[in-house]
């Protein structure tokens, strides 16, 4: 039985002057024990929404306009706020992007791991403090660092924090959202490694929320590739590198420098992402595909490759 | 053919701002060390990839072949078509930055939101040409607009950068270069703001510009694949001084520095890699303030033996045309099948 | 944000329109009520006419020496108005200078104009407003210049913080990378980015130039000649309005004060919610 | 908070000092009506006298020798001697210290709770009538003249209700009470003024809170406290306010110097016998060393209030450096 399931989601923003923007059109995926499943979007396709609706922490504007989020066979959306209260950190913890804002510039780190642990679990403040220090050893910062703030940090350090502020009471999921964006490339690859050995440490599940494909090799199990608000391709990360059907991935996948492949300008993709304040006809990434047909003015099936590999586009897609 | 613009030793460095307490003590002034001693020659229409981390200087170096550092904490020489750019005076050869263009790595934060694009690609003009009339600079404008691949020109003169979309905002921002005719651009990060999707495009308006006008660049950038997919020479740059040095073939295939090993070697392959095992670094780059005495890799470097820290190595020919400051393998390596 | 843009948001927030109202019906009256309705403040009444409640010939009654008090009014405002624009003009003018050059020069130059603003900003400003009308006597220009040379150093100080905000963008180093120098940018980038704020601040900074300009008056360093609801007010105090429950004498004055003063600082904190993104309303 | 901190701004404020001692010196320098130029103007004056009378003032040495025996008697708190009084200045300003300290001590605590409570309800409210009715309330309050408020007080409560004094400390039928019945009075007629004095700071500080607040509760910090399963009113307590408190504390403690200048307008409409009352009077009276006296204590009071604020600043927000 899945851990997390989500059910044709549709979240809308409503805008000052009457406008919507559809920022998640119907999207499903579910998720294991101990799985890593990637939501993969550019910017504006809807993947920190979809992700900050999981924990309920979308803003006051955000109105849910359909679907169902299960956790433990549970439902989210409907439970009362008490219920998602305890929910959150302790069983779906999030590490957010860019950990400068999102850690309290006037509280120490101790302060700000402890009080998530005091908060959900019955334990003494001893305890609390013991295990901040174990957490801050596991993420190879030396414990004396809790008393300090967090802009003292190097930025790979507070992401470091970020982590195991996240992993305080040992939750089942971990959200990342975006926890690499702003760090260098090793700082990312050290990044990547410590949460793939804590994964597999604590048995975690994890969504990672990613503009950038190319890292999943490193950490994910699954992808789910966003455009628009909607899943356009989904399967194994194995399946989406070797054998991409919708265009759209096939595009971005072509669209990154490899090392090793033969040199040259990579590809990219033409136009401009979607206004999403405006209706959508048909398949979303029409406009810009390369392989558009009249017929793409209508909405696309979803196919299945084999497995769970799937993909929502008119044609059978080749490989 | 002689050479674009030909760095000799130079050096960088900002002096850290003595807090009060400090003044009082009479303690020594402290510098940053950004860049030091670096030399590097840029042919005619030859694209050069500068790769390093945030904190290796690679921006500070542009930066200051930009002449955009007070000329007091520069040191070596930077010579623009065999003449030094600063004149004895200290002061910047005229007519210099009409041939050294430069762009940013933010095509969000590098055009002002209050002004129209017309004046945002005339603002060079305006402040290197001020007799130009309006009808000449309007003229100027919109073929360099349209140099930029951003047609018809006209169209987007009194638009403004919020109504344009990332990848046109960083076209205008080319434009803006472009309008000086430079026989330099150098490109910070240009691409990397960018959606995925859309990066290759600007890329390709940037080769399309060398072959048509035979502009040179130094790219600077921190994605080393993105290096070997678009230039000649890739300089490697940790800590304010080049590592290895080569054509991209030379320094990707065979790399010889193991900090280049080290980065190659964490690029994406867009493959399951997670049970491999990796070589990669541990910690983060030191601070540019106390400079190590030997290699500036030592601390991170896992073949670092004793001579590392005390001898300062030197760029030395490793291969044809490919230089680095030592020739050691890093263990586990598997570059390029 | 474009102007158009701009004046949309500020029709949308209701503050910003009451406000906004109430100051143009100010502006009106002191542009047109002058020249209606006469009033010289050296004739003075007969002695029936002192004190006298709200009639219809005294719509507002008269004063202690039986001048027409709603004719004063429709004066004052006038005075009040200028006073309070022209001093915040003053203030603006240097604090914005200062902040600007301050935050873009940085440096020493920075640290000088810094030590001389905390000296501005210390200065017990009404005191030293008395002192300095007292010293210059008590004529209307004299009090635009005390105010205005006192009220500037909070802006210098607001200004000097978006400045170096402002001086760190791609496009300041975009700009210098041409050869630009300080004074193109601060012309043609600095000024333009932080301007919507000095436009806020200078709202707020009227509406506490009309208070200051009412309280020097109502301290009796007004100046007699052109009096402003301050005089008025002050003449009000002295004649002990107060103890005759002459309400109609000492109400109004205030009163108008309060909604003009009330007019700036709602249109100041309508634009500051449109300037500062992080106040506006979701 | 780190030490080169303190250092730093300490150095500052002894700067500010020297610029306020400076204006404060050329200000009177320069006023009209020093008892040297009366005497020059009095016709009957020999040279003699005015050297002499020079001298005693110290007016025939250099000006910066004049500055330096300024600043060195200022130190020693030595103001000169009120013309109008007729005793050492700071003999004259000691005896009202208290009344004014009294009045903004007073008025300050009740605008600080007031304030910051209304502040943080509306906040956290935003858009409610409650907030609303909070902000319409101090904006009344911000944008009226403090003397006028002053003077609806006395109309309406003792004009109209006539329930309590309208000037003054103390009755004089009780001039010589001592004990409680000295206090009582005291606190009676403590009152209006202080009623006024606290309703006009409490719209500006209620302002402050309420933006301070939003803008705080927009961060992404917030975010990351609910995300940790935290209710509102504890993200509220120990998220949000931490932050929120640092432009408003440091607002107070800077206000708080201007008070005392500032009380100015209402003692002067309650006669109340403090500082600000006592400078109306010596600038009406020309009492040029007690009205300098005054200018250089209320500047001190600013500075020393400053300093206070931006070391407050230093220990609430960790961030600060230097």
């Amino acid at each position: 039985m899945a851990l997390l399931e989500v059910d044709s989601l549709k979240i809308a923003f409503e805008l000052t002057g009457g406008k919507r923007l559809k920022a998640v059109n119907g999207i499903s995926f579910s998720l294991d024990e101990g799985e890593t499943l990637a939501l993969v979007g550019e910017s504006g396709s809807g993947k920190t929404t979809a992700a900050l609706s999981l924990m309920r922490l979308l803003p006051k504007n955000a109105v849910i306009d359909g679907g169902e989020i299960r956790y433990k066979q549970r439902d989210v959306l409907t439970a009362p706020e008490g219920m998602i209260q305890k929910l959150r950190w302790k069983e779906i913890a999030m590490i957010f992007q860019g950990a400068m804002n999102a850690l309290n510039p006037v509280l120490t780190i101790e302060k700000q791991m402890v009080e998530a642990i005091l908060l959900h679990e019955t334990v003494s403040n001893e305890a609390a403090y013991a295990r901040a220090e174990m957490l801050m050893r596991r993420v190879e910062i030396d414990p004396k660092r809790l008393k300090q703030y967090p802009h003292q940090f190097s930025g790979g350090m507070r992401q470091r924090v970020m982590i195991a502020m996240a992993l305080a009471c040992e939750p089942k999921i971990v959200i990342g959202d975006e926890p690499t964006t702003a760090l260098d490339v090793m700082v990312q690859a050290q990044i990547f490694e410590l949460l793939e050995s804590l994964k597999k440490e604590m048995g975690l599940s994890m969504i990672l929320i990613t503009h950038d494909l190319s890292i999943l090799g490193d950490i994910c199990d699954k992808v789910a590739v966003m455009y628009a608000g909607e899943i356009v391709e989904s399967g194994s990360v194995e399946a989406i590198y070797e054998d991409a059907r919708h265009p759209y991935t096939q595009k971005l996948l072509a669209a990154y420098p490899i090392i090793g492949k033969k040199r040259g300008l990579p590809d990219f993709i033409p136009g401009q992402p979607l206004d999403m304040t405006k209706p959508v006809q048909g398949c979303a990434f029409y406009s810009r595909c390369h392989k558009a047909m009249p017929i793409c003015l209508s909405r696309p099936p979803l196919r299945t490759v084999e497995g769970a590999h799937q993909f929502l586009c008119h044609l059978e897609g080749e490989a | 053919m002689d050479a674009l613009i030909e760095l000799k030793n130079v050096t960088v460095k900002f002096p850290v701002k003595p807090s009060f307490i400090d003044v009082l003590k009479g303690k020594p002034q402290r510098v940053v060390h950004a860049v030091n001693g670096v030399d590097l020659t840029v042919m005619p229409g030859e694209i050069i990839a500068l790769v390093g981390e945030s904190g290796s200087g690679k921006t500070t170096l542009g930066k200051a072949i930009n002449a955009l550092h007070p000329s007091e904490v520069v040191g070596g020489t930077i010579c623009f078509e065999g003449e030094p750019i600063f004149g004895t005076d200290g002061k910047l050869k005229p007519g210099y930055r009409e041939k050294v263009a430069m762009i940013f790595q933010d095509p969000y934060q590098s055009l002002n939101p209050k002004q129209t694009i017309e004046k945002i690609v005339a603002e060079p003009l305006m402040i290197q040409q001020k007799n130009l009339s309006r009808d000449k600079m309007r003229a100027s404008v919109v073929t360099a607009l349209e140099q930029a691949g951003l047609t018809p020109g006209e169209s987007f003169l009194n638009r403004y950068p919020h109504e344009l979309s990332g990848g046109q905002r960083q076209r205008v921002v080319i434009a803006g270069a472009l309008i000086v005719k430079p026989k330099l651009i150098i490109a910070d990060e240009p691409v990397s703001m960018l959606d995925v999707s859309i990066r290759s495009e600007i890329l390709k308006l940037l080769m399309e510009l060398r072959e048509r006008q035979q502009i040179a660049y130094l790219f600077i950038t921190h994605d080393i694949a993105l290096a070997w997919a678009i230039a000649d020479k890739i300089a490697v740059m940790y800590l304010g001084t080049i590592l290895e040095y080569g054509s991209a073939e030379n320094v990707i295939q065979s790399p010889k520095n193991p900090y280049t090993q080290a980065l190659i070697e964490i690029m994406p392959k867009m493959k399951m890699r997670r049970s491999e095992k990796r070589a990669l670094l541990t910690g983060e780059m030191p601070d540019p303030i106390d400079l190590p005495k030997g290699c500036v890799f030592q601390s991170r470097c896992p073949r670092a033996a004793d001579g590392c820290m005390h001898e300062k190595p030197k760029l030395t020919l490793v291969g044809e045309a490919h230089y680095s400051v030592c020739e050691c393998q890093l263990e586990e390596m598997r570059v390029n099948e | 944000m474009k102007e158009n843009q701009f004046i949309k948001q500020f029709l949308k927030n209701k503050m910003g329109v009451v406000g906004f109202s109430m100051l143009v019906i100010f502006i009106l009256i002191a542009l047109f009520g002058p020249m209606i309705v006469q009033y010289d403040p050296q004739v003075f009444g007969e002695r029936a006419d002192v004190l006298n409640p709200p009639s219809a010939a005294h719509w507002l009654g008269t004063d202690d020496l039986g001048r027409d008090v709603f004719k004063a009014l429709i004066a004052g405002s006038r005075v009040s108005l200028i006073v309070g624009v022209a001093a915040t003009f003053i203030s603006m003018f240097i604090g914005t200078s200062v902040g600007i050059f301050s935050g873009y020069l940085g440096g020493k130059t920075d640290n000088v104009l810094m030590r001389i603003t905390d000296v501005f900003l210390v200065l017990p400003w009404l005191p030293l407003m008395l002192v300095l009308a007292a010293l210059l006597g008590s004529n209307i220009w004299n009090i635009i210049f005390v105010i205005g040379i006192t009220g500037w150093a909070g802006t210098a100080r607001i200004v000097r913080a978006q400045t170096l905000t402002e001086k760190e963008r791609q496009y300041i180093e975009r700009s210098k990378s041409f050869g630009a120098s300080n004074l193109f940018i601060i012309w043609h980038h600095i000024f333009p980015n932080v301007f919507p704020l000095v436009f806020a601040n200078t709202i707020l900074v009227t509406a506490t130039s009309i208070l200051s300009e009412t309280t020097l008056s109502f301290l009796g360093m007004g100046d007699v000649s052109k009096p402003s609801w301050g005089t008025t007010l002050h003449f009000a105090f002295e004649s002990g309005a107060l103890s005759n429950k002459a309400y109609w004498y000492f109400m109004p004055p205030g009163v108008c004060v309060l909604l003009l003063v009330l007019a700036f600082t709602l249109m100041g904190f309508a634009l500051d919610e449109i300037v500062n993104p992080k106040l506006r309303q979701r | 908070m780190n030490r080169k901190y303190i250092v730093k701004k300490l150095f500052y404020a002894c700067i500010t000092l020297m610029g306020v001692l400076l204006i404060n010196f050329f200000l009177f320098r320069i006023m009209p009506g020093d008892p040297v130029s009366m005497l020059v103007r009095n016709p009957n004056a020999n040279i003699e006298t005015v050297e002499k009378m020079k001298a005693a003032y110290g007016l025939d040495k250099s000006l910066a020798a004049q500055f330096v025996t300024y600043v060195s008697s200022m130190f020693i708190g030595d103001f000169g001697t009120s013309f109008h009084y007729n005793m050492p200045v700071m003999k004259v300003i000691g005896d009202r210290v208290f009344a004014t300290i009294l009045l903004v001590g007073t008025a300050e605590i009740i605008a600080i709770i007031f304030g910051t409570f209304l502040g943080i309800v509306a906040a956290h409210k935003r858009g409610t009538k409650l907030d609303v009715g909070a902000l319409s309330f101090s904006l009344v309050t911000y944008a009226m003249p403090s003397f006028w408020l002053g003077i609806l007080m006395i109309a309406f409560f003792s004009g109209f209700l006539g329930i309590l004094p309208t000037s003054g400390m103390t009755s004089p039928s009780l001039y010589f009470a001592v004990g409680m019945q000295r206090a009582s009075d005291i606190a009676v007629h403590l009152v209006l003024p202080v009623l006024t004095l606290a309703l006009v700071l409490l719209g500006e500080y209620m302002l402050v809170m309420r933006s301070s607040l939003i803008e705080v509760l927009t961060e992404d910090y917030i975010l990351t406290a609910r995300a940790k399963g935290f209710d509102d009113k504890t993200i509220l307590k120990k998220h949000a306010l931490p932050n929120a408190m640092i432009p408003m504390a440091t607002l107070v403690a800077m206000s708080l110097g201007f008070v005392i200048a500032g009380a100015l307008q209402v003692e002067t409409v309650f006669s109340w016998p403090g500082l600000g009352r006592l400078m109306y009077d010596a600038l009406q009276n020309r009492d040029y060393p007690l009205l300098q006296g005054i200018f250089f204590i209320t500047s001190m009071c600013t500075i020393g209030t400053n300093l206070i604020s931006d070391l407050l600043y230093g220990y609430l927000d960790p961030r600060v450096k230097e």
